[in-house]
Order: C-alpha cells, then structure tokens, then sequence
C-alpha cells in the first residue's frame, strides 16, 4: 500500500493492528502457559511454566496491553492531527479557488454580454478572451479536483481479500471482488483518537481494578461449590487483557473499515468480545446468562444486517461506501456546478438532483431490464435509479450526465460499467431498516435494549468499555456511515425509535437501585438522543453526542467503578451515601459526569445535547405531525437531570446508610483515580468552542464533524436544518427549564430531605411496580419468544426420542435377526476353511521354529553360510557350460 | 606430489628404503632430544616460578645433565607388571600413545619442504594420529588393572577426545584462510610478520587463544591435569608404570606438547618463518647461486627458527601450568562442552563470512590495525616488565633471589 | 608389483574376519566390532577401485568416506542399544537377548 | 601417484600382514578389551593402507573417525558394561568349529571371485586432475597478487570436497537433457546431506537409547 509517508492513513492501521499484536502475543504467551501448566509434571514444560509466571498471574498482560493501546493512541492522535491540517489546507484552497473562479465566471458573462456588440478583430479578441478565461475556469476546477483526489488517495486504500465468483462473464468486474480497506475522514479519525484514548484510560483503571485477579487463588463470594464454600479458581489476569485488547482492535477495525462487509466482520468480533467480557465471571450463572443474552439479543439485530448486506451485494454488487453512495445518489455535474433538473415545484431554490436519490417509475420491459422515466427532485416514484459504474481510469467523464424529469432511461437491475440500473424502492427502504437492526441491537434501541442493563454483570471496566467506546458506539457510528444510504422513511423510524428508547429508559432509571444499571439506563437513554438526533437529520449532532457522550460515559462508570472498589463490591447505592469525603476525587469527578450528561452549561453534554434538541425542533417546525420527538427528549432531559443527581445524592451526600460499608469505604489508588481526572476534564472541556457560552458554536461539531457530514444530509435536510438553527437558542432554553425541574426534584427529595422518597414510591406504587420491572420487557419477551421456543424444543425432544429413534431401533433388531443367520454360516463354513489353511501353516511354523535361535550369531551364520552357497552356486553353474563341451 | 627433502641427491630407488629410515630416525632422535631437554627446562622453569632454583648440581651450570641422569636412572629400573594387570594392554599401551605423537612429526614441516611426508592434508593427519593418542591412554589405564590408573585414563578420555572437537575446529579457522591444508602451503603464505595468521583477522586472532588452551587441554597440561591429579589419583593413567614404559609415556606427553605446539607456530605464527618477508631458502639460493646450497643453508636457520617458536609455546605451557590452580573435572568439560566449543563454531563461521563478505581492501586494513594493535600491546607489556623487573618479587619472606651470599646454590646471586 | 587383487584379497580377509567375528563372538561389543571389521573390509574393496579404475576414482572415496561416517553413526546408536541392553539384562551376551526366538 | 611408489611392495606386504594378522587376532582372542585393541590396529593398518593407495583423504578420515572417535567408543562401551575387569565369553568349540568352516567357505569362494576379474594397472596420473573442475578458491578467498595454486595441488581432497559441495566431480557422460546433449557429472551434495542428518539423527537417538534410566526394580 505504501509508505507511511504516501499513505498516512497507514497511522491508522498500525493503530488497528497495535491491539491485534498485543491480542496474539497475549494469546501465544497464555497458551503456552496453559499447555506448560497441564504438562507441568515435565521438567522442561515445568521451565516454561515458571518462566511464564507459574502459579502466580503477572501485570505484564496489563503493560503489554496498555502500551499496545496507548501507542495506538499515539499514532491515530498523530494521524489524526496529520490529517485535520492537510484536509483543512485543502479546504480552504478549494474554497479560494472557488472564489476565484466565481469572480471569472462574472468577468465571462460580462464578456459575452459585450461580445454581441463586437464585430470583426474586436469579436475575434472577445472570443479569444472568453476562451482563455473558460481555459482557466476549467484549470481551476482541475486543481481542485486533483487536490481532492489526491487527498482521498492519501488517505484511503484497500486490499483485494477474496475473490467471490464472477456475476457475469461480460462484465467481471462486477461485485466478484471482497476488499479489505481503510479510509480517514474526521469522523474516523475523531472517533479514533477517542476510542483509543478512553480505552488507553480504561486499561489504566482495569490494572487497578482488577489486581484482584492477580492472586493465586481468587474467591468469588458470589458462587458458592457443593459444600457451600466459596469457590476458588486461579486468578485470570491475562485472559481479562487479552479480551480487551481484541475488544479493542475490533472496534478501531470497525472504524478503519471503508467498506460494509469489513464492517460486518469487526461488528461480530465486538459481539463475540461482548460475549466473552459480559462472561468474564463464567462461573456466575447471572454472568453466563447475560452474556448469552448480549449474544443472542444481538443475532437478533445481526439477521437484520445481514438481510441489509444481502440487498445491498445485490442491487449495488459492493460494499465500500462510497462506491455504494455514488450509486444511489445522482452525481455532482463537474462542468456547470449542477445537474439540472426540470420541472417540480419547489418551495427552494434546490432544483438539483445532486447528492439525491434519483427515482423513476417503470414505462415499459425491454431486453434485461426495465425502461425508467425519471422523476423530478423530492417526487415519489417506485424505483430509485442506480448509477452506472465508472469506467475507471480514462472515463473521468463518466457518470456526469444530465436527468431531466421524463426522459427515459434504459436500466438492468444491477448497474453495469456505463449502464443505469435499478431497484425497487421499498427494497431500499428495507436495506436501510435491515442495517438499522443491526444497529439497533448493538447499540441497545428500544425492542433489544434488555440485554445492556444486563451486561453489568461483566466487571466494570468492561462496562465502561461497552458503553462509551465500543460496542454501542459502534451502531451509532454506523448509522452516521450509511447514513446516504437510508431513505426518508428509514430516517424516521430511526427517529422514533431513539425517542422512544430514550423515553422507556430514563424512566426505568428513576426506579433503578444499583449504580452501575442507572448508568446503563442512562447510556440507553443517551443512545436514543444519538438515534434520534441521527434520525431528525442531525448527523452531525447525533455524532457529537456520541462523542462527548463517550468521554462523560466512560467517567461515569469508571467512577462508579471507582466507587464499587473503595465500597469491596458493594453495588447497591442503599448501602452508600456520605461517602464524599472517604473519596473525594472519584466525588468530584463523578460530579463534573453528572453535571455533563445533565447538560449543565458550559458541560460537555450541553453543547451536545442542545445540538440533538435543536435538530429534533427544526424536524417539527418543518413535520408538525412528528412534535412527539421533539417532546420526548425534552422531558427526559428533566428526567435524567433528576436520576444522574439522584445517583449522586445517593452515593456521595446524605448520611451513611449502612455502616459496614461507610467504615471500610476508601480511596482508590492513582490508577484508578488518575483516568478519573482526565476524563473528567476532558468532560468539562472536549466540546468548547469559541467562545464557550456560545452552545451552537461548539469547535468539534461546526469545525470536525460538518466536514465529515455527506452531502447528502445538506440536500435531505436543508429546510430542517435552516429551522433547527434558527430555533437553537428556544430549544436550548426549553431544555435548561427541564434540567433545572429534575434538578430541584433531585435535590429536594435525596439532598434535602424536602420529599421522602418511600413516601412518593408508595404513592406511585403502581407507577414504581411497572418501571422497577422494566416495562415488563423481559417477561414480554419471556412470553413471546423464550417460552415458546422451550415448548417447541420439547416437542422435538419427544419427536427425537420417540419417532426417530424408535425407527432406528427396529432397523437395528432387523439387522440383528440377519446377523444372526450370518453368523451361523460364518462360523460353521468360513471359519471351518480358515482353521484348515491355518493349521497347515502351523505346522510349517512349527517346525521352521528350529531354526530361529534367537541368537544373532546364528544368523549372521547362515547369512555368511548362504552367501557363500550362492556364490558357489553361481560358480558352478558358469563352469558348468564350460565342462560340457 | 610429496617429495622427500633427500630426494633431490639421489635417484636411486634403494635409496629410498634407506632414506625413509634415516628419516625416522632422524625424526625420532629429534623428539627424544626435544623431550629431555623440556623435561629438564620444565623443571628450571617450574623452580624459577615457584622461587627457588630447579635442578642445579648434574652437568654443569644449569643442571643441564640431569634428564639425562633420570633417563639413565629410569632406563636401568626394574620393570615391574602387576599381577591384575592385562599383560599384553599393559605393554602396549605406551608405545600406542608413543606412536600416535610421534606419527604426527611426520607430516610437520621443519622447514621448507623439510619435512617427512609432505601430505596434502597434513594439518588433518596430524590431527588424526594425536587423536589416536588417547587409545593408548584408555589402554593404560585399563591394562593396569588399578582403580586410580582406570579413573585417570577414563577423565584422560573423556578430556581429550572433548577438546580434541573444539581444537580441530579452531585449527580449521587459518585452515580457510589459507585454503589448504598442505601445512608447508601454509607456511609459505605468512611470509612476513605482519602476514602471520594470528594477525589475519579477529577471528584467527581469538582462534589462537582458543586452540591454544584446547591444545594444553589434550595434551592433559595443567590447569586441565585431571588425569594425573596427585592429590586424587596418586599419578593417574600411568600409577603402575615405572621403568623404561613410563619414559615411553612421558616421551608421548611431550612429543604431543611439541607436536601442538609445531601446529599452532605454523597455523598461527608463520611457521618457521622469521618474520621477514621473504623465505630464506629463496634468498639463500639467490645468494649462493645454487637452488640446493640455498635449501640447506636457508633451512638450517629455518629450522632453529620453528624449533624456537615451538620450544617458546612449549615454555608459555610450562608457565600456565606453574601460575594455574588445577580446576576440576566437571569444570574442565563444562570449559570445552559450554564455552570452547560454541566459540570455535562461531570462530568457523565468522571467519568464513569475513572471508566471503568483505573486499580485501578492508581485510588488509584490518590485518595491519590487529598487527599493529598486537604489536603495540607487547610493546607496553615489555616496557611495564623493563619498568617492574628492577624490583624483586617481594613477598616478606627470605627467598632465592636474596640469598646472595649463599654458597652451594650454583644459580644464586653472586 | 602390487595389484588391484592384493588389496581385493585384503579385503575380503577382513570381510570373513568380520562375519566369523560377528558369529562366534558372545559379546554384544564383539559383534559390533565384527561390523567395524566387515564395512572396513568394503572400504579397502572401495578404495582400492578408485585407485585402479579411473572411473571410480572419486566415487571409490567419496563412498568410503561416507561409509565411515555412517560406520560411526552406527556405532554410536549400537552402543547405545547394548548400554541399554544392559541396563536390562545386566549383561552383555547376545546369548541372553533370545526374546525373539520363534 | 602415491608418494609410496617405489616403497609400495615393501610397505604393503608390511601393512597388509599386519592389518590380516591384527584382524584374525581380533576374531579369535577372547578378552573383548584385547579385542577391541587389535580391532584398533587393524583400522590403524586400514587407513596405512588407503595412505598407500593415495588415498589420504579417506585414511585421515579413517585415523580421526574410527580411531579417534569409534574406537573410542567401543572401549567406553567395554568398559561400562563390564562387570569383571577382563571379560570373556567363551563360545562353544562346535560353533567355533561352523563357524570358521562357514568363513573360510566365504573367504575361498571370494578369493576365486578376485582372481576371475582382471588385473588393470593404476593409471600413471591421477585422471581427476583432467575432469576435476578448475579448482580455484573464490573470489576474494586470496589477496590481490596471488594465484591460486594451492588448490591444483590437490586434486583429491579438494575434488572430493567439491563433489560434496555440489559440483559435478565425477567422471563424465553424456546424457540428453531437453534434447541437447549434455555432460553430466556425478556431484554428492544430496548424499552428503543426507549422511549429515542420519548423523544427527543417529547422535540424537544414541543419546536418547543411553541416557541414564532407572532400572524396574529401583522403581518399585
């Protein structure tokens, strides 16, 4: 692929792989360990065994891996600022260019306004003037074009990985091609830095967290043995890095990938990382089984995907985004600037197709497709036209054509090199929502969220890990990656669905007792703000939250982590308070998470949050019949202000409540405090912009991830995001309203003392009982599907025993009864026969028997005996014809 | 092919029967001579280092007599075979070991062409029939039917036949230099002292070192004595000898000591080369105008040239052997096995690689910045020895070199 | 003069010592030794060929030399078998190793 | 050319009778340690006998190899598993009586089988140095100014080292290779790796079958 002086992007992978190295060494080292130790009876297997640490797990895992991440850190951190100069430097030359080339096209209109005057040598100079000045025109665009290209090619590059078979022999360049890719823009490089830094914190505070595994022998008071002791295992140091570094490189595999396939593959490595972190604690039966339910609940999601995947391999033949994009959208017209479209009426000047989906009704079958007649911008039609491929290479020209409303085209159903295709467009509706299963349940929306709260059961760290970084940022993420892939009505159901989520969650927060599933109530809830934001067209702000959310999600649970250590394991927030000053730093920190996931001004979580909030009015002002998501983030804003403060009260001010805990409560060592502080700065800090009070001028989200945005989100959401601007500041207000309701009820109830809160939970009882169940979600899907399926599992066990083995059965005794007359004959003729042969040769054994001694020297004796009759032999028998005569 | 030195003279084929005699004879005069003389100079030498004076009374000034006196002594002794002992191995052993060192001077090059057998894998021959040596040591010390001589002969065995690997290997390293093993060959390349193997390169530089401690280690030198450990195994493989046998062994022990010695002067130090850089057979026959009056005058000096270097290298073991402490047996093979061994190989490939790799230009340089590194080193080393030599060797106590007015000790101070 | 039978004949005296060696001796190590005897009886056989036939004149070397060298080899593992078999059977006579007697 | 020519006769008949004599004496003694030492001086004699042939390569060889290491060997193997200090198993005088029968049959049927071939006279010169390849070091094996002589000197060896190293050494014939004819000669690299590695293989199972076990009854 190149150096990395050719190739920065080259950054990124050797961030990807950093933990893909440190996963292999960690696994090499472990199983040789393992192998040693099960063959430790051997002295050289013993060596090896005592040279990996013996008995005694080692902190090198923790060093191995953290050096592995905090490198990665480095180099996507160093990338990352490589590119954000370069794309910017290229931005802005394209933009005076621009300029420039504005400027000219005046000075040509103004030219050949005048050139009508002109007559003879005077209208031969015009002309000659227009035509340098179009030379020019041209050349500008040229550089522009080129400094584009040669930034992608830059930072872009894939390998060919495998070769699926030919789809057809005369155009066998066509989706026969799997390739392995990487491709930088802001938001992969942002999300980069990110999630190796949280990572690299996390690794920080997982070598403290848990040192516990580092003794010989570890007791896990939650499992008990036969005899009703606790069970005693070794501990699993290593295996904990080792799963975290894999975790690890999934992910950032995950955001490297420039295609979907690439995509796919990481998104299973997360789950299966899932999996096995969720189950860290196998020996806990609550832990195996949130772990299978993590698994299963995301197969759920994964067939969606993968129906997406199967549509999009069929009608687009590719998986890379943007060759996907530049099929299903109508391409920019280099020449003009725009590709003009007639006819429609619109309430904007928006009369181009470009960056839009290009749709068309059928006219008429001709020979391997389907004649299209072209729709106008923003009309409905029951196909979306797919663009031919590019020639590649010399056709630059290609794919810049001209639609115009009514004209026909000729269409196959898959676009061949320099031929339209197309697709139905209830099928790209379908592609869109398959994709978003997946997302859905990777990123725990609102029917397959059961399994995050669950997934506490894995130790916190991991926790940490699953929600600010990887795993259920990675169905944001790819959200934003599809995101022009997705048709309107896509967009709107991800819309509902984060509001919904977002709703559902918060208000099982409320009720929730244990500190960690209050927080994964939150990043639920906060997960739905990012769908929704996505959904109402906000892309760029829907990442944002993702974002900042990552940084103050990470704090949070680390804090709470932090919390559960200096508390030896006690997760219920019943048995804490009062606990500020035993731990002042994790407080004070936790405190600047809380305040950032409330969105209190000049918080991190703020900036983002009036980001989601300002999309979601501008969606309403333009759709009024949607107003419910605009109504839904509003009031959970009020309502996770009063769970996050409620969550503090609880654990930090007050009086103790359970002493035991109170007395031996302490400080976490600077391991773990250390990531803390970071993150809580970064949580205050990472969104400002300037100047700060300003909450629509946040740096990362107009200065990075607007110029990550595709094109496509400006042209679909244009009036939405004029609105959305305009009523940021209304919509941010309206928010702060709510915060500050959640918050006097939060203070006033667990800070106060004003309300008691058995006393509101005896008089909502009804109200606690439904959302302390979790909207009977569980018991739902307990009914629906879990059920059933035993009961149907049942029936094949009995059909099993029953049916199948009963035919087995009769087919074995038949065998037996034959077997039997077999044996008769067997025994009686055959065998009869082969004694008879048999007893000849033993006779002949017995008595060539004589002759073998045993002893070598006989038989070197006959060796030396028979060589030397042979050559007699073969002496005699020559002279023999030499006598004759 | 091979010629015998005496060749030139006469054409007759009868000659040869008589020449091939004379030639042993010779040969073996001369490694009798060679042993009786270090014989007496060990013991000199083992007194000047142990401060005090070495036989001073037989023959003259020195004591020069008196190997010859033990010989006489040794020669007339009664020859006594134990009963347990193997009549017939105990006979032989010695005179095997005997003639495994002495059928090595056979192909050791005294001069230019003067040698007994100019084979063309001479260094291997060599090599080859020292290494039968060890047989007539095992038999020794089996035939003698005696616990100490059996445990001496087996350590004797197991010592030589381990450093035996390492020393053959290190002798390989001038061996690829030179690209033959045709040891008058060899000689012939290192005219001049700068072109001595010692100086070639790093790796003939250590290979000296290495064969050399190899070499004391096979010829049971102290510190690697563990076959005839007084205090463990009264004399060793030869406890039950006495008499005319024993001679036998000790005349096998310093022919191989010589014969060693004679490798490592070719192989390292220019043979009988004196360090100029022309042979003195050459010159002497450009002098006298007569290629044959040129060979013998030229190997005269040649001769006492060779014969010097050895008896210097016979002397530095006769010094090793009175400064070292005696190590013991699991240390001298851990030596070989764990340490002379790999160094030997690694000598053996890097050699070959410095070979192969480098131009000449740079091997040149190399050779004169090693010579002149050396040379420089011993240069030091003697104006350090000139600086101290004034001072006695003071320990408190009254000692030869104080005794000035002592008579009776020949070797004193006057 | 000496010629290429002299040495054949060598040979072949060697050869016969090594197999009458081979099966009169008791011994485990008289046995090896009457196998050193027999490949040294090929061996002389080997170079004297390279000798007198210019057509073998290397080959007759070559495979001596790598008749020693297997020689040795198998020496080395024979004895390693008859330690073995002491270890054992505490003794060293073939006479004893009878298990595979018919 | 031997350096022995003129010496030959005398030096054969020497040699010869000793290496015979030392042989027999090796069959018939009964001490397996005498054995062995006249084992020892029937190779000694052996390897006179390839100096004599000119074969001094192979006789060296033959000193360092069996002498030097084999032998060596064979006595340590003695001597370990001898129980009294002079062993001896006596055979019984019938099979003694085969025995020698069997060798001396063997023995005359290969005495008739030598006097049936022919009887050729060593060729005057060695043939190697006319087919042997030009046998000059490497570039860069000698300083500048210096020929190469050293190598032509020794036909033998240095063909016998080549034809290990892989280059053709052995007498040529001409043989069709893709339709041209071609001469081809023998080279012995193959063989000469493949007898390394049966070494390596045979030291490391030697190693293996001897290492120090404990006996059944110690273990119970």
């Amino acid at each position: 692929m190149g150096t990395l002086h050719d190739h920065p992007f080259l950054w990124f992978v050797i961030a990807t792989l950093l933990p893909l190295a440190s996963f292999t060494y960690l696994l090499l080292v472990g199983g040789v360990r393992n192998f040693a130790r099960a063959r430790r009876n051997h002295p050289a297997a013993d060596a090896v065994y005592q040279g990996l640490g013996g008995d005694q797990p080692g902190r090198r895992a923790a060093y191995v891996g953290m050096a592995a991440i905090f490198l990665a850190f480095v180099c996507s951190a160093m990338g990352y600022v490589t590119y954000f100069v370069e794309h910017h430097r290229v931005e802005h030359e394209s933009e005076r260019i621009a300029e420039e080339n504005e400027k000219l096209d005046h000075d040509l209109k103004s030219l050949r306004r005048k050139g009508r005057h002109f007559k003879g040598a005077e209208a031969k100079e015009n002309s000659a003037k227009i035509a340098e000045i179009r030379k020019q025109i041209k050349e500008n665009q040229q550089t522009v074009h080129e400094s584009e290209e040669r930034l992608e090619h830059r930072w872009s590059g894939s390998l060919l990985w495998a070769r699926v078979w030919s789809s057809s022999a005369a155009d066998p360049g066509s989706g026969n091609t799997l390739r392995i890719g990487a491709r930088i823009d802001h938001l992969s490089g942002l999300m980069f830095v990110m999630v190796t830094f949280v990572a690299t914190l996390i690794h920080l505070f997982s070598s403290g967290y848990m040192s516990d595994e580092l003794d010989k022998q570890v007791e896990d008071h939650q499992v008990h043995g036969e005899d009703g002791g606790h069970f005693r295992r070794r501990g699993r140091f290593g295996r904990f890095f080792l799963f975290l570094s894999l975790f690890c490189f999934s992910m950032l595999n995950l955001l490297l990938a420039d295609n979907l396939f690439q995509i796919f593959v990481s998104w299973e490595l997360v789950g299966i990382c899932s999996f096995l972190l969720i189950g860290f604690y196998y020996e806990r039966t609550s832990a195996t089984n949130a772990a299978n339910k993590a698994f299963i609940t995301n197969r759920v999601g994964d067939a969606g995907f993968i129906i997406g995947l199967l549509i999009v391999w069929t009608y687009l033949g590719t998986f890379n985004f943007e060759e996907m994009f530049s099929r299903l959208r109508a391409p920019v017209d280099m020449h003009h600037g725009h590709v003009h479209a007639h006819g429609g009426h619109h309430k904007q000047a928006v009369t181009d197709l470009t960056h839009r989906f290009v749709k068309a009704d059928a006219t008429k079958d001709i020979e391997g497709g389907k004649e299209m007649t072209m729709k106008a911008a923003n009309e409905a039609g029951q196909y979306v036209v797919i663009m031919p491929r590019p020639m590649g290479g010399d056709h630059e020209d290609e794919g810049h054509q001209h639609y115009n409303a009514g004209e026909l085209v000729d269409a196959k159903d898959r676009p061949k090199v320099g031929e339209h295709g197309y697709m139905p467009y209830w099928m790209l509706v379908v592609a869109g929502l398959g994709i978003f299963l997946g997302c859905v349940g990777k990123s725990a929306q609102f029917p397959l969220q059961v399994w995050l709260p669950d997934a506490m059961e894995g130790p916190t760290p991991v926790s940490a890990l699953i929600h600010a970084a990887t795993m259920v940022a990675a169905g944001v993420y790819l959200v934003g990656r599809c995101y022009p892939l997705f048709a309107p009505e896509t967009l709107l159901t991800i819309a509902y669905t984060g509001g919904i989520t977002l709703f559902v969650a918060a208000t099982i927060a409320i009720v929730a007792t244990d500190i960690k599933k209050v927080l994964a109530y939150s990043t639920v809830s906060q997960l739905g703000y990012m769908m929704l934001g996505l959904g109402v067209g906000g892309w760029a702000a829907g990442l944002f939250h993702l974002v900042t959310h990552a940084f103050f999600k990470a704090l949070l649970f680390l804090g709470s982590g932090s919390v559960i250590y200096g508390c030896h394991h006690e997760q219920d927030m019943r048995k804490m308070g009062g606990l500020f000053p035993k731990m002042k730093i994790t407080a004070i920190s936790m405190l600047m998470g809380v305040f950032a996931i409330a969105g209190i001004p000049l918080f991190s979580g703020w900036y983002s949050k009036d980001a989601v909030l300002a999309n979601a009015f501008g969606f309403i002002r333009e759709h009024p019949q949607h107003v419910l998501l605009f109504v839904l983030p509003l009031i959970t804003a009020g309502i996770t202000t009063f769970y996050m403060f409620r969550m503090w009260f609880m654990t930090f001010a007050g009086r103790p409540k359970d002493h035991h805990v109170y007395d031996h409560a302490h400080e976490t060592p600077w391991m773990m405090t250390t990531p803390l502080v970071l993150l809580a700065i970064l949580s205050v800090g990472v969104a400002w912009g300037n100047p700060p009070w300003d909450a629509s001028n946040s740096f990362m989200e107009t200065q990075i991830l607007h110029h990550a945005q595709p094109e496509s989100v400006e042209v679909d959401f244009h009036d939405e995001h004029h609105a959305a601007h305009a009523g940021h500041d209304f919509a941010g207000g309206l928010a702060l309203v709510m915060v500050v309701i959640g918050f006097s009820f939060a203070a006033s109830t667990y800070w106060f003392g004003f309300l008691d809160p058995n006393e509101s939970k005896e008089m909502f009882s009804g109200v606690h009982r439904f959302l302390s169940h979790k909207w009977y979600f569980d018991e739902a899907y307990s009914a629906l599907f879990v059920r059933p399926a035993m009961a149907a599992a049942g029936w094949a066990r009995w059909f099993d025993t029953n049916v199948v083995d009963g035919l087995v059965n009769g087919v074995g005794k038949s065998g037996l009864a034959v077997s039997r007359v077999h044996g008769f004959f067997d025994r009686v003729i055959v065998d009869g026969l082969v004694n008879v042969v048999a007893k000849v040769w033993y006779a002949i054994g017995s008595w060539l028997r004589v002759f073998q001694t045993g002893y070598i020297r006989s038989y070197v004796l006959f060796l030396g005996m028979a060589a030397a009759g042979i050559w007699l032999l073969l002496w005699v028998l020559t002279m023999a014809p030499a006598a004759q005569p | 092919m091979g010629t015998l030195l005496f060749a030139s003279f006469f054409s007759s084929p009868l000659w040869y029967y008589l020449l091939a005699i004379i030639a042993a004879a010779l040969l073996i005069g001369f490694m009798l001579v060679s042993a009786i003389f270090s014989v007496w100079l060990e013991r000199k030498v083992a007194g000047r280092i142990q401060d005090r004076l070495g036989p001073t009374r037989v023959g003259g000034k020195f004591g020069w007599l008196q190997t010859l006196a033990d010989g006489m002594k040794l020669l007339v002794k009664e020859d006594i075979i134990p009963a347990s002992a193997d009549q017939m191995l105990f006979r032989v052993g010695p005179y095997i070991a005997l003639a495994g060192s002495f059928t090595a001077f056979l192909a050791l090059p005294f001069g230019n062409m003067l040698v007994g057998l100019d084979l063309n894998i001479a260094i291997l021959f060599m090599l080859a029939v020292m290494s039968s040596e060890v047989f007539g040591i095992i038999l020794i010390g089996y035939g003698s039917g005696s616990k100490w001589a059996l445990f001496g002969g087996m350590r004797e065995a197991a010592q030589m036949v381990s450093y035996e690997i390492p020393m053959a290997i290190t002798v390989l390293v001038p061996v690829i230099v030179a690209g033959s093993m045709n040891l008058n060959e060899i000689t012939l390349q290192q005219r001049g002292i700068w072109n001595w193997y010692l100086f070639h390169d790093p790796f003939t530089f250590c290979a000296f070192w290495t064969y050399f401690t190899c070499a004391m280690a096979s010829c049971k030198r102290a510190p690697f004595d563990l076959a005839e450990a007084e205090s463990e195994l009264v004399a060793g493989f030869h406890t039950e000898y006495s008499g005319f046998r024993w001679l036998v062994i000790f005349m096998a022990e310093y022919g191989s000591m010589f014969a060693v010695s004679g490798i490592a002067a070719i192989m390292f130090l220019g043979g009988w080369s004196l360090g100029l850089p022309w042979e003195l057979t050459d010159v002497f026959a450009g002098i006298t105008g007569n290629a044959t009056a040129g060979l013998w005058i030229g190997n005269l000096l040649n001769m006492v040239v060779f014969i010097g270097k050895c008896w210097f290298l016979v002397f530095v073991m006769m010094w090793v052997r009175w400064t070292l402490p005696r190590l013991r047996i699991d240390q001298v093979m851990m030596t070989c096995l764990k340490y002379l061994l790999p160094i030997s190989c690694f000598l053996l490939i890097g050699v070959a690689t410095w070979q192969l790799v480098l131009p000449p230009s740079v091997r040149t340089i190399a050779q004169l910045a090693i010579f002149g590194l050396t040379m420089l080193g011993l240069v030091l080393a003697i104006l350090k020895l000139l600086a101290t030599a004034k001072d006695v060797p003071g320990t408190g106590m009254p000692s030869m070199w104080q005794m000035t007015n002592v008579t009776g000790y020949q070797g004193a101070k006057q | 003069m000496i010629g290429l039978e002299h040495y054949l004949f060598l040979g072949a005296l060697l050869f016969v010592c090594g197999v009458v060696c081979m099966a009169t001796k008791r011994n485990a190590i008289g046995v090896l030794i009457g196998v050193e005897l027999v490949l040294n009886g090929a061996n002389v056989n080997l170079v004297a060929f390279a000798r007198y036939n210019p057509a073998f004149e290397i080959e007759g070397m070559i495979f001596s030399l790598l008749v020693i060298v297997l020689a040795a080899a198998e020496a080395a593992v024979a004895l390693a078998i008859v330690l073995n078999f002491y270890n054992n059977h505490s003794t060293v006579d073939v006479d004893s190793a009878e298990e595979l007697r018919g | 050319m031997s350096p022995f020519t003129n010496l030959e006769p005398f030096l054969f008949w020497t040699i010869a009778c000793i290496t015979g004599g030392c042989a027999i004496a090796c069959v018939v003694t009964h001490n397996i340690v005498r054995s062995a030492t006249w084992l020892l001086f029937a190779l000694a004699g052996t390897s006179g006998i390839f100096f004599l042939l000119g074969a001094d390569l192979v006789g060296a060889i033959q000193l360092l190899v069996y002498v030097g290491g084999t032998m060596i060997l064979v006595v340590f193997g003695v001597m370990l598993t001898a129980q009294g200090p002079f062993i001896s198993m006596r055979t019984s005088s019938g099979e003694w009586a085969v025995s020698v029968a069997a060798g001396l049959l063997l023995l005359s049927v290969l005495s008739v089988a030598i006097s049936k071939i022919g009887k050729p006279t060593p060729p005057s010169g060695s043939t190697v140095a006319q087919y042997a390849p030009k046998t000059t070091l490497a570039e860069g094996m000698t300083k500048e100014g210096e020929t190469n002589e050293v190598a032509s000197k020794s036909p033998y060896s240095m063909a016998i080292g080549q034809g290990f190293l892989g280059v053709g050494v052995g007498p040529a014939h001409k043989e069709t290779v893709n339709g041209k004819e071609t001469v081809v000669r023998a080279s012995y690299l193959l063989p000469f790796e493949i007898v390394s590695v049966h070494l390596l293989v045979a030291l490391i199972g030697a190693a293996y079958l001897a290492r120090a076990k404990r006996r059944k009854e110690a273990a119970v």
